[in-house]
């Protein structure tokens, strides 16, 4: 059994986990033994990694030398201490079928980015999308939302949930919106129904990254808009009523997929170079 | 005379320099040496530049402004739903960047560049704007037929340009100085896909740009010192991918998009930027009737392409010879935002790669897009999948 | 005597006008948009009207014999008063909405030490705002939200970091709280705020007896002063939502035009840079519109953006702008869009780039695309007129200027310390003169 | 504010016109839906520069995409099918008439009447002014594997004029490859007669169909010309050319439009009739379909009428003084093709427009720039200041798409109307002044 971490610096937030690698020979299983997540919060994020680092290191009483193998992935280039780095979908795999071994394919949410994949059994990605350059109907995007109405993050998906009448909403600027918003409310549109309609339009995105990879089912939701169960309700939704039907399964680690991901691919990859 | 061959990196910096010259000094400097001599910019994707150079004339490609130009006027005639090279290029005109340019050839290649052509009759009506048509009927009898009416007509406009009459034997000689040009072209793509890690793309890449203002001998003798010179540079294989970009036929990925696809681990063994220097695919022929000649060419030896009518081989079954001829990994569909021919036709290239078990990934770019990130990411995710996975968990 | 009132309901503020029957601008009210139009406009409207009066009061002061030697102090301190007798009125209310939302079923198990902790965070608030308001320059752009909104964030770290109370918590309760405090039209009238801070300044200004009656008087001349307003026009982003008849909403196109006009005759291009929409408006001599552009609906392209970036930056707008100036080695931004950007901007900070180099970028990106605005407008034309929120950050104006020099030549730049009411202005224009029916 | 489910929203003024057209459009799409039991062979070809005349003459039932996407666009079955379209790697990018009709395709072929659209047995890719004609049937070539493509170039006016090189090209390619096929594939020898007995037809009902597009100079316009233009194009573009209901047709639409000169009425909107003329437009562009009753509305509540519009002219000039000339067959055809609008290039087309701007009386010219179609748009904006610069006369730029509801921004394009009618307003207050 090796030590390996996988760190995973995201738009918003940095994730770590710390695994125990069950390597070939050991034949043990993975295990993860440490895992969380900070956000930056307008601050240094290379302070923020480095601080999230320790408070990893202390908690389970390691010193970095420790580590058989520490992978970056997502913005890696912030880190310093990582031995390899790995890209984001191939890590966000890994993870999502480490969470789910019967992952099929892997829809992403994030900060600022959503991406679907699509994988094979032994988490290879056999084809992916993106979305663009334009953060409207992003996780950031929510987030400005949820502010704006004066919610807090973990109520937006119950809130959603209790929408009677969603307003539809499409292509908004997550920077304007403020003042669409404001508008909504100014005509008396609940904040249930709001962000319902605002589930909508994500969703419709994310369905339609979906299909653009030909997505098969199981999907497993990472990233941290996983925990948004509004959305998640949309589109388990939308999934079953257009095309051909997938079923969605979100974990409690999904917003730490990419790390766990990371840190697997740290323990192979360690693997292979001792070989 | 001995001539000293330049270094590879002398050519990289002299192609660098051509390339990131907006003003295009190079033309005024060619021009400066005789009152008679004469310029004339045409767009992509492709152009007979025989024609030009047979009347005694530097044909010079115009690209966009890629990622270094700002765009100040160029807007204020093109919506934002159009892709951006067409603004690029009006504002290099506005900017006073293509005065050396005597005149512009305007190829058929989509509707963007065909309204372009009027739009350069209206801003500058002093300014010799052609546009120019070719057959999507390939019968000799027809589209042949009208080609050369075409190409007859192009050749009368530029003789007005400095009164000298077309004669058919500079035409031929055009035509031998050109298809050597291409053959050397054809050298550097061979040498690249053959040893990918000898010839990054980013050097082979500017290398085709420079074509696009050098006159065709001084080309000519540059890929020749790069291929005679880069041979010995000591450069190491990595474990990168072989792929094939598509799709970049007209408006071009900036220079960071093509360092960045390299850097995510790919080796691009084959791809359709700067495509005029590869549009004809074999010698044209240096007997009969010159201008018969590049009418032939065109019909039966010119590349497959997203502006021609693909007729009876749908496009895709061209691309997956082009996968097995070139031993690619996988095909990079990396398109202009906005450009209805690239995008219309690629899900019909998916389809087809799919059905043959190629692996593909797909992206937009803009010329002047400044943030790779994603495509970072999405590339660097398609090597790891097609090199990881050898024996993964 | 008549007055006429302009409403501009901009998307980030609403700007009001007063004109007198001569045309000269009286009053001038600021305040930020909120989701009740009805009440952006309100207040807008009652600051031009409490700006008015004090255009009276010192009109008044400084016809004084008594008075006139001390005006300028007395005058501004009493306004310093004044806004900080509204300012702790307003701080008061927020903290009971506040108390009123800890209370929630919800928080009830954190709720005795959450009382605790706001009150005594906003004790604090309170005492800081006595200090910040008495020293003379307080930044008035700054509105109560950003205010409060940015002591209460950095007061809250530190209560949360002492208390063990999530600062997540704490601030979603002030998210609540300040949207429902920002919908309420300010309960306290001019008189009663101006009694107040007159009897504030007598206490601490070296006034004599005298004078101190002498300034009551004048005080409650200015306050008795009716405002009459004869007719109003809203215009702005917001203007179908406003509750005025149809021949009382003009386009905001043309009130910029016509407000451009007021300011400087010679105008014949506009640039507008607002909250959340660019124009390039050309005008003929007459202040009429003659063509004109606006941006799409993507912030990246106006003030929000410099807004985002600002906050980001946990920096107020009215800094970004001097920073900006400082650049030694501009950065070039290659995002478009603003929240990318502000990833970007993060990402280089992180990377050892320094502050205002990257912020100069950030201008100079936000110009370029009102170049292009510009010029897909008709191009720019002497003289130039540039309004709008924007203008008043320094950066953006060097940027501008250099870009226009560059590209369209040498030519007159205007930009009037009013700028921001440009719009407002012409609506209040229109409320003149379409009276007569010239409309 | 919502609307009570009791209150209906007020009737449709339909002019007899209108209805006519209806029926024929319907007993159209019934056509084709049988074509096949009824032994016909079936066409897909395009709107600008068809050859309506001559599949007729082979007895051949063309089936025009564009008009399916538009009729999908305007019953708002439209934004499903793109969506379709986008599932299966089509760009958001991209004419979204093409993903409209690939929307349709996999969804089963249904057309906007509820009848299927049988497949094609010939792709005549006759196209006039468009590239993108050129990959969509290269697509639907890929999924229809059965249908021959039989291709028609029409060269582009590049430099302004039809020259006799490309009219020889189209006589040519027509003679000697788009008649063959259509012999071999539809097994009727080519009878020029019929032809030229279509032809004739397609030339009377033209002056009916240019007597209502003149008729807008009046003052006030008995039509709108962009609105309800695109009805008055609807049966001389597409299906009907040439036939007698064709002829019938615009009789009725005569008799209609003098009615209402006598009358000395303005344009019948679907709100009703127009009251009163306050503005005299010129629109360049094709309409949004998917909002069309909205945006016609937009202007019947500022009460601007549209006087001529370049839409109506993308399946020919004939208010240029272009007819069918039955007396050379082939050669009208050519003829024909290439002088459809987007055929034109963008000087002439400014020229057009300015002439259209000072023979109507325009108070000014809107753009209505589609997203879908760089034909159209590329250039638009330089159409705009050319436009301004030579007539003096202010114009107002619009941006929708066809028939993506995602593009239409009603309160957008409601305040940009606005404020242009009142720059109009008061620049006219000035020069009274
Ligand atoms: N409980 C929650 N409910 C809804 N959204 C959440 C919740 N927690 C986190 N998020 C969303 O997750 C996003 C962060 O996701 P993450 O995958 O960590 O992004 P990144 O890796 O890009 O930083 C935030 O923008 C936020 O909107
Ligand atoms: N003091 C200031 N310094 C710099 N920029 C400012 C200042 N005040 C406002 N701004 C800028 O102006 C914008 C608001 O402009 P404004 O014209 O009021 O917008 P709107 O009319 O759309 O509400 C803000 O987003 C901000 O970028
Ligand atoms: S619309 Fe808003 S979210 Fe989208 S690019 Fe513009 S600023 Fe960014
Ligand atoms: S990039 Fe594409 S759409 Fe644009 S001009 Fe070139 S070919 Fe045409
Ligand atoms: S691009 Fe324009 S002309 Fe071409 S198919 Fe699309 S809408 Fe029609």
């Amino acid at each position: 059994m090796i030590l390996t971490a996988g760190i995973d610096v995201g738009a918003s937030s940095v994730k770590i986990a710390v695994l125990e690698y069950g390597t070939k020979n050991a034949g043990s299983p993975h295990r993860a033994i440490y895992l969380a997540g900070e956000r930056f919060h307008k601050r240094d994020p290379k302070l923020v990694i480095r601080g999230c680092f320790e408070s990893a290191l202390r908690a389970c009483d390691l010193s970095e030398d420790d580590f058989a193998y520490i992978a970056s992935t997502g913005e890696g280039d912030l880190i310093s201490f990582r031995r390899g780095h790995f890209y984001g979908m191939t890590t966000h795999a890994r993870g999502a079928q480490f969470l789910f071994p019967s992952t099929r394919s892997v829809l992403d949410i994030g900060a600022l980015h959503a991406r679907a994949m699509r994988v094979d059994e032994r988490s290879k990605v056999l084809q992916y999308q993106m979305t663009g350059q334009c953060a409207s109907g992003s996780g950031q995007f929510l987030e400005n939302i949820a502010r704006y109405l004066g919610v807090g993050l973990e109520e937006v998906g119950p809130l959603s949930m209790r929408a009677r009448r969603p307003e539809i909403v499409s292509g908004i600027c997550a920077v304007l919106a403020e003042t669409d918003v404001i508008n909504m409310v100014s005509r008396g549109v609940e904040t249930a129904d709001i962000l319902r309609g605002i589930h909508e339009s994500i969703g419709g995105r994310l369905v339609r990254l979906l299909r653009a990879i030909k997505a098969e089912s199981p999907v497993t939701i990472t990233g941290g808009l996983a925990r948004d169960t509004g959305l998640m309700a949309v589109l388990r939704e939308k999934l079953s009523s257009e095309g051909t039907p997938l079923e969605i399964q979100t974990h409690d680690h999904s917003a730490l997929a990419g790390a766990l991901g990371a840190a697997l691919w740290a323990g192979f990859r360690h693997e292979r170079l001792a070989a | 005379m001995t001539r000293l061959r330049p270094t590879v990196a002398e050519i990289v910096e002299q192609t660098l320099a051509l390339y990131e010259d907006l003003d295009f000094s190079y033309v005024r400097a060619w021009k400066s040496k005789s009152t008679s001599r004469r310029a004339v910019g045409f767009m992509p994707v492709y152009m007979p530049r025989e024609i030009i150079h047979a009347a005694g004339m530097l044909p010079v490609g115009v690209m966009g402004g890629g990622d270094r130009l700002d765009i100040i006027k160029g807007d204020a005639y093109f919506q934002s739903y159009l892709c951006h090279i067409p603004r690029s290029t009006i504002e290099l005109a506005l900017s006073h960047r293509l005065d050396s340019l005597d005149g512009m050839v305007f190829p058929s290649i989509c509707d963007v560049i065909r309204n372009l052509s009027g739009m350069w009759k209206l801003l500058f009506p002093e300014k010799m704007a052609r546009y120019l048509d070719f057959p999507q009927n390939f019968d000799p009898a027809l589209g042949g037929r009208f080609y050369r009416q075409e190409l007859e007509s192009l050749r009368s406009a530029l003789s007005e340009l400095n009164a000298l009459p077309p004669q058919d034997s500079a035409l031929t000689h055009s035509i031998c100085l050109f298809n050597k040009n291409r053959r050397l072209v054809k050298a550097l793509y061979d040498l690249r896909a053959s040893k990918p890690w000898l010839v990054p793309t980013y050097e082979a890449y500017l290398l085709l740009r420079a074509g696009n203002i050098l006159d065709v001998e001084e080309h000519t003798q540059l890929l020749e010192d790069y291929l005679v010179r880069v041979e010995s540079e000591p450069r190491k294989p990595m474990d990168n991918i072989r792929v094939i970009v598509v799709g970049s036929f007209c408006e071009q990925p900036p220079l960071g998009l093509i360092l960045t696809l390299e850097r995510a681990g790919c080796y691009i063994v084959d791809d359709d930027f700067v495509l005029a220097s590869r549009w004809i695919t074999a010698d044209i022929s240096k007997t009969g009737d010159p201008l018969e000649a590049l009418v032939e060419a065109y019909l039966k030896n010119s590349t497959f392409h997203s502006s021609k009518f693909e007729g009876s081989t749908p496009k895709w079954r061209h691309l997956i010879e082009q996968v097995k001829a070139r031993q690619a990994d996988g095909v990079v569909f990396a398109a202009p935002s906005f450009c209805d021919p690239a995008l219309l036709d690629q899900p019909q290239y998916e389809k087809g790669l799919e059905e043959a078990g190629i692996a593909h990934t797909t992206f937009k770019y803009a010329e002047n897009t400044g943030q790779f990130q994603n495509i970072r990411e999405q590339i660097g995710t398609f090597s790891d999948s097609l090199k990881l996975w050898s024996e993964a968990p | 005597m008549g007055y006429t009132l302009g409403i501009d309901l901009g998307s980030t503020t609403t700007k009001a006008i007063l004109l007198d029957a001569n045309d000269r601008i009286v009053g001038r009210g600021l305040t930020n948009t909120r989701s009740n139009y009805e009440v952006a406009t309100a207040v807008a409207e009652s600051e031009a009207k409490i700006n008015a009066h004090f255009t009276f009061l010192k009109e008044a002061v400084d016809s004084s014999p008594k008075l006139s030697s001390q005006a300028a102090p007395l005058l501004n301190n009493l306004e310093n008063r004044f806004h900080l007798v509204q300012h702790l009125h307003r701080v008061n209310r927020l903290r009971r909405q506040c108390l009123f939302e800890a209370a929630a079923d919800r928080l009830l198990p954190h709720q005795p030490r959450l009382t605790t902790v706001l009150n005594a965070l906003f004790d604090q608030i309170h005492e800081r705002a006595e200090r910040s308001f008495s020293t003379a320059d307080v930044d008035r752009s700054r509105f109560f939200r950003d205010i409060v909104g940015s002591e209460y964030m950095a007061l809250a770290e530190e209560q949360s970091r002492e208390s063990s109370i999530a600062l997540d918590l704490l601030m979603g309760l002030y998210d609540k709280s300040i949207l429902v405090e920002e919908n309420q039209v300010l309960d306290l009238s001019f008189v009663e705020a101006i009694q107040q801070a007159v009897e504030a300044a007598g206490e601490s200004e070296t006034l004599t007896r005298v004078q101190q009656k002498a300034l009551r008087e004048v005080v409650e001349e200015a306050a008795s002063q009716t405002l009459e307003v004869d007719n109003m026009v809203g215009t702005g982003y917001g203007r179908q939502r406003l509750p005025f008849r149809k021949d009382q909403i003009r386009s905001e196109i043309l009130c910029h035009g016509l407000g451009a006009h007021y300011f400087f005759p010679g105008t014949r291009t506009v640039l507008d840079i607002g909250g959340q929409d660019t124009k390039a408006i050309q005008v003929d001599s007459q202040g009429i519109v003659t063509s004109f552009q606006m941006n799409d609906r993507c912030a990246a392209g106006c003030g929000r953006y410099l807004g985002y970036i600002a906050d980001e930056l946990n920096l107020g707008l009215h800094q970004l702008g001097p920073l900006a100036l400082q650049a030694k080695r501009p950065v070039r931004i290659t995002s478009t869009c603003t929240v990318f950007a502000g990833a970007e901007l993060r990402e280089r900070l992180s990377m050892g780039d320094a502050r205002e180099d990257i912020l100069d970028g950030l201008h100079r990106a936000i110009i370029l695309r009102a170049m292009s605005l510009l010029a897909r407008s008709g191009g720019i034309t002497d003289e130039f007129t540039f309004t709008g929120g924007v203008a008043k950050n320094p950066a953006a104006v060097r940027a501008l200027t250099r870009l226009v020099e560059e590209n369209y030549g040498t030519m007159k730049i205007n930009i009037h310390p009013d700028s921001i009411f440009t719009g407002a202005v012409g609506a209040a224009l229109y409320a003149r003169h379409t009276q007569g029916g010239i409309a | 504010m919502t609307t009570p489910p009791a209150a209906r929203p007020p009737e449709i003024h339909k002019e007899p016109s209108m209805l006519l057209q209806k029926n024929m459009l319907a007993d159209y799409f019934t056509r084709v839906s049988k074509a096949r039991e009824e032994g016909k062979k079936i066409a897909y070809t395009f709107v600008p520069g068809n050859l309506t005349e001559l599949l007729h003459a082979f007895d051949v039932v063309p089936v025009y995409p564009e008009i399916n996407a538009l009729q999908n666009g305007m019953r708002k079955r439209s934004a499903k099918f793109i969506l379709d379209a986008e599932k299966i790697g089509h760009s958001e990018d991209v004419c979204t008439y093409v993903k409209a009709d690939l929307g349709m395709l996999l969804n089963g072929n249904v057309g906007p009447t509820g009848e299927i659209i049988p497949e094609p047995d010939i792709l005549l890719l006759s196209y006039t002014g468009c590239f993108t004609f050129m990959k969509w049937f290269e697509i639907l070539k890929q999924h229809y594997p059965k249908a021959e493509v039989v291709m028609l170039q029409v060269p582009y006016q590049g430099e302004g004029t039809p020259t006799p090189a490309m009219r020889e090209y189209i006589v040519r390619q027509l003679r000697e490859s788009v008649i063959p096929a259509f012999e071999r594939i539809s097994g009727h020898r080519f009878e020029e007669d019929r032809l030229r007995e279509q032809l004739r037809r397609s030339a009377e009902a033209e002056e009916g169909l240019v007597f209502a597009l003149q008729s807008a100079r009046r003052r006030p316009s008995p039509i709108d010309a962009y609105f309800g233009g695109v009805y008055y194009i609807g049966p001389m573009f597409t299906a009907f050319r040439g036939t007698p209901e064709c002829v019938d047709y615009y009789d009725t639409l005569r008799e209609e439009i003098q009615n209402r000169i006598d009358a000395h009425a303005g344009p019948i909107t679907p709100e009703g009739p127009m009251a009163e003329e306050k503005y005299r437009l010129i629109v360049e562009g094709p309409p949004n379909w998917t909002h069309f009753r909205e945006f016609w509305k937009l202007f019947y509540d500022e009460g601007a009428v549209v006087v001529a519009s370049t839409y109506t002219k993308v399946g020919g000039l004939y208010d240029q003084g272009f007819r069918h000339n039955p007396d050379d067959p082939l050669g009208t055809l050519a003829d024909y093709c290439m002088g459809c609008y987007t055929n034109l290039n963008l000087p002439t087309r400014v020229e057009l427009i300015e002439k259209y701007i000072r023979d109507f009386e325009a108070d000014g010219f809107l753009i209505n720039s589609i997203k879908s179609c760089n034909s159209f748009s590329s250039g638009q904006l330089l159409i705009l200041r050319e436009l301004e610069r030579r007539t003096g006369k202010p114009g107002g730029f619009f941006e929708s798409d066809l028939v993506d509801p995602r593009y239409f921004s009603a309160a957008n394009i409601k305040n940009r109307l606005e404020s242009y009618l009142q720059m109009l307003d008061q620049r006219r207050s000035q020069a009274v002044a």
